[in-house]
């Protein structure tokens, strides 16, 4: 048996290193003074993140980007814990369809979503636009926001809520006293998915996104097809840093700002 | 109709959910500062009368009374009651004075007002030095304690406690019960209790309420339904009992004969007789505990003995619990263990006073 | 409040119709006699499902996709299901670090990774191959199984294996006569999970596949940027029902199963 | 050393997880035929000990014997244990017929004789219908008795209990002790039970072993741990006591005086006046079920009364528990209730015979 678990053991760790690997000789790469990458790296260097800076493509396509990525985050935010509010705390007909079909954008192929968005759109008539793009991006992102602040919201004791209104606050009270502040978790969870979703999207925005205009992800598509430079790893490098680093931060915080509270005690 | 002694009336109260009666015709009455007890099996109905009284539940026929006032559809938040639920739904974001102080924050009372009330209750409860932590640096106890601090500071008119106990472990539960009720006592408001537990039930109410299948099937004080009970369900709910058909017989001197259908004759009293309402057939409830078990045949006036055989002895510490054997038929026997308890296979009598022969009307429930 | 919900409801509403209305048109649109897809439809017809199985670019497209898709599943799978057996029943050095890393690849945006592999490969001097595609699948998929398998296997109770074990059965006995029965639904959601994933990809497949090679997203991808076809309908209905209808058979068949077995007793 | 009469026997046994020590020297035997319990709170090394005895966690130091035969290092699979846990455990993927002769498969059995033992198994576990069925379509209870059969259809030297009947609600969890009790009398297998239920303990075992921080605190027959504890661990752990530091008087006539700290002097026998072993110094230990309450002082002659106030009333059915005052300090005691439970605030005596002031050495564990 103890062989057995070795052939598990070499197997797990291959399979991370396949996994790793490319990331992590990207980011190093990333700071190779060399042009052309190779190992061992020859001296560090910020000169590919320069050249990032100096590029106006890229800065216009990371703006694009940030743009995106706020907007849908706010806009799926705010529906999507409009709608796990519906969903958890409200009772009305059809509520187990809907429920159920919550599950289905996420198994929905991309490629699908994107295509029919986009015929539905021509069927409309209605030209691509930034708007589009954003409206399609809240399309995608928002059953993870659903999906993640109902989960939080089922694991909110009712009795929590009911024991507030026999205090005596109304229904309003009781949300904003009570079941808000304990969902927002939450829902900064879910803001912070739904910013990184839209700011990694290819395949929608691929298919969605005006001439002219670019995010980052379709921009480094667009310069692979010309040629390999070393400004993609610093730009994947940046890429990773915005979408691991930043919600293990903000994780992080949230953390030692929970702590802070409960040390406050004597 | 409504007496303004009573905390809580309800009249020819019912709940239906779609086809299912949850509650079906109820009356009581919670008079001012005693304590009643719900006590039932799950899925009898005595949460959903405790849900009706808080306003968490519509009531779908009848009449809810607090103090007097007709309530049936004042929304909760206006009913002044104070809630404790099994689980202590404190507010796990505020501090324990935040959670106490969070009722009278609506009350309109001021700030030097609640200081002062807060630590009044959290001395009640003793806990005075936890007011600036949170919920979950509390352990399950002190939670309940702070759920019943943060009910009463409001100054409910009736306190209404959903299982409260039934979370914490077997010890510190004793000790909340005692704790429960000194409070209570020392406030005097009038409380709904619900339970399944029987012993908590029994150490701590005034009145006792009984409930299986959304029906009151006895109501009384504690002493009065455990030794009296008025259905063969409440005979068996509240601790172990014989229950054996039988038929009267005719009165003779200061008993009643019993011939039960397993062969033996028992004696009962006329206040039992009464019962059974010229009826011949009857059930006789011969608790566990009542019977008297010893090697000597001890029968005197009033007092049967039935010769059996012990064929299975549970040794309980204080107590041992007996299956014994008599005309082929096991009775459950509770006794106390005086030097050793009796040894299997023995060969035994039991006895059984007239006045521990309880009779139920009819042949079935 | 009651005013509040209400707003809530509409809400819910308008967003699930946001969601479905494009996917549910084009599967009516696929159906429609006419050229132009417009309402109310003109007729019911296969004709564009005939024409797909007549346009042999789509069927290239859709056997390639099919064997990436198969062959990703197979391997996906068995190594997942190692790496989570690994993972849940041995205790080795660094365990928790690497089921920490194992959450990260989901995280980390599809376009590094694509992008990251793609550098590694060049890096390595390697030319793009089929084999590569599907190594950039198994990549892709793998932790999804992981996940997937690991879940259910925690749910096995130990002392499930441990009464096996004290009734005589061998340890590896044990793993073949009750560990395995027990994590088969969930090794076969995982393939099938690692099957939709790799049909539906497009990021990964187009920075990885060899000139001439088409998947069927990347196939849709291209008519779409030379003109609107009613094929593309079709080819969207097809695709939804690979990727939702046939899980849902899946599912629907094991749950039959479980319940005739069940069904069994007197 | 190793007896072949004892079909379990722990020399030195200790069990260590990095720093912390589960278990601490343990010696025990369980012998033929017996029902051996380990009784405790959790965490008291209990259900490590009996895992140890199952191969499913290794041995630090020491040596196991099962039959004799030193098995430390022999895999749970060539043990020849049956094994219960606490959630059945059974295969769900199986039917109750494969589950029961799952074990047999791996003894060569032939498959005539695997069908005879099964549906024994099956009639002695009184479920002789279920043989098709799977785990889920059973209850809870039913489950357990299948796990039960499973174990027992070996034919396994020792049958290895881990808190069996926890998972199961209070009235099921009585009936299968009953069960259980018989099943295992009718086998005669060598039986280890671990629980933390006191009731259970005292009702099963024929050796009672109390845990507690992986010592050994007693061990005995039940009768003898609950009416002579070792330890106030014991004492306490086992029903209520009143547990109170006290000096040794000189021995007068039949009884010997034990002078409490609170002031009042109470008798003991010789027999407990060995155990101080010379030292003035003790604890006695009064169990509340030991003290005979009355509004009579009922001295006699190795009987001391003390008077004293009742503060609190517990009514519980056929007993009530009292807090009675005396000279400042609450005494507690239960009582079986005759007529009425004593009044809150009555006047009373609290009668304490010799035999039942036990002693512990010293005024500190």
């Amino acid at each position: 048996m103890m062989s057995g678990w070795s052939v598990i053991r070499i197997a797990t760790i291959l399979v991370y290193l396949f996994l790793f690997a490319p990331v992590a000789v990207v980011i190093l790469l990333a700071f190779n003074a060399n042009q052309f990458g190779s190992f061992p790296i020859e001296g560090f260097s910020f000169r590919w993140f320069e050249a990032l800076w100096n590029n106006d493509a890229i800065v216009r396509a990371f703006k694009t980007s940030l743009l995106l990525g706020v907007l849908t985050a706010a806009i799926s935010t705010t529906l999507g814990t409009l709608a796990a509010l519906a969903m958890v705390r409200y009772d009305f007909p059809g509520k187990r369809t809907i429920s159920t079909l919550l599950v289905a954008p996420i198994l929905i192929p991309e490629v699908v979503l994107a295509v029919a968005l986009l015929l539905f759109l021509q069927f409309l008539a209605m030209p691509k636009s930034f708007g589009l793009l954003l409206m399609g991006h809240v399309v995608f992102t928002l059953p993870f926001v659903v999906l993640v602040v109902q989960a939080r919201l089922v694991s909110i004791r009712r009795d929590v809520e009911e024991a507030a209104m026999s205090l005596g606050a109304t229904p309003v009270q009781t949300f904003f006293e009570v079941t808000l502040p304990l969902m927002l978790p939450a829902v900064m969870a879910g803001m912070l998915f739904a910013f990184t979703i839209s700011f990694d999207d290819i395949t929608g925005t691929l298919f969605w996104k005006p001439g002219g205009v670019e995010t980052v992800p379709t921009q480094i598509f667009a310069m692979l097809r010309n040629s390999i430079s070393p400004e993609i790893n610093a730009l994947g490098a940046v890429m990773v840093i915005f979408t691991i680093a930043l919600p293990l931060v903000a994780a992080s915080i949230a953390r030692v700002m929970a702590m802070r509270k409960a040390g406050s005690s004597k | 109709m409504a007496d303004t002694n009573n905390a809580v009336e309800l009249q020819n109260v019912v709940k239906r959910y779609g086809e299912f009666t949850a509650v079906k015709r109820m009356d009581l009455t919670v008079p001012d500062n005693s304590f009643v007890t719900f006590l039932g099996p799950s899925g009898c109905g005595k949460t959903t009368t405790l849900r009706m009284i808080a306003g968490l539940t519509d009531i779908t026929e009848g009449d809810l009374m607090i103090r007097g006032k007709r309530v049936n559809s004042l929304p909760i938040h206006k009913r002044n009651l104070g809630l404790v639920f099994q689980n202590y739904a404190l507010f796990p974001h505020k501090t324990i004075f935040d959670n106490i102080a969070f009722g009278l924050k609506y009350r309109k009372v001021s700030k030097t007002d609640i200081k002062d009330k807060v630590n009044k209750a959290l001395d009640l409860v003793q806990l005075p030095h936890v007011a600036d932590r949170y919920p979950n640096q509390l352990s399950g106890g002190q939670q309940q304690r702070i759920a019943l601090a943060r009910a009463i500071v409001i100054e409910p008119d009736v306190l209404l406690l959903d299982e409260p106990l039934s979370a914490l472990d077997a010890n510190l539960r004793e000790e909340m019960r005692v704790e429960l009720k000194r409070i209570q006592r020392e406030l005097g408001v009038a409380t709904v209790f619900v339970t399944h537990d029987q012993s908590e039930a029994l150490a701590m109410s005034d009145k006792l309420v009984v409930m299986n299948n959304g029906f009151v099937e006895q109501e009384g004080a504690p002493e009065e339904v455990y030794n009296n009970p008025a259905s063969a369900f409440v005979a068996d709910f509240l601790g172990h009992s014989n229950i054996i058909a039988a038929n009267l017989g005719s009165p003779d001197a200061a008993f009643t004969q019993v011939a039960l259908e397993s062969g033996e004759t028992l004696l009962t009293t006329d206040e039992q007789t009464a019962k059974a309402k010229g009826s011949k057939d009857v059930r006789a409830v011969i608790r566990a505990e009542k019977i008297d078990l010893s090697e000597q045949n001890g029968a005197t006036d009033g007092v049967i003995a039935i010769p059996g055989k012990v064929k299975t002895v549970d040794y309980l510490g204080q107590q041992a619990r007996y299956f014994v054997e008599a005309n082929g038929r096991d009775w459950q026997v509770i006794n106390p263990i005086d030097a050793h308890p009796h040894q299997e296979g023995a060969d035994i009598f039991m006895h059984i006073a007239a006045r521990n022969c309880v009779l139920l009307p009819g042949h079935q429930d």
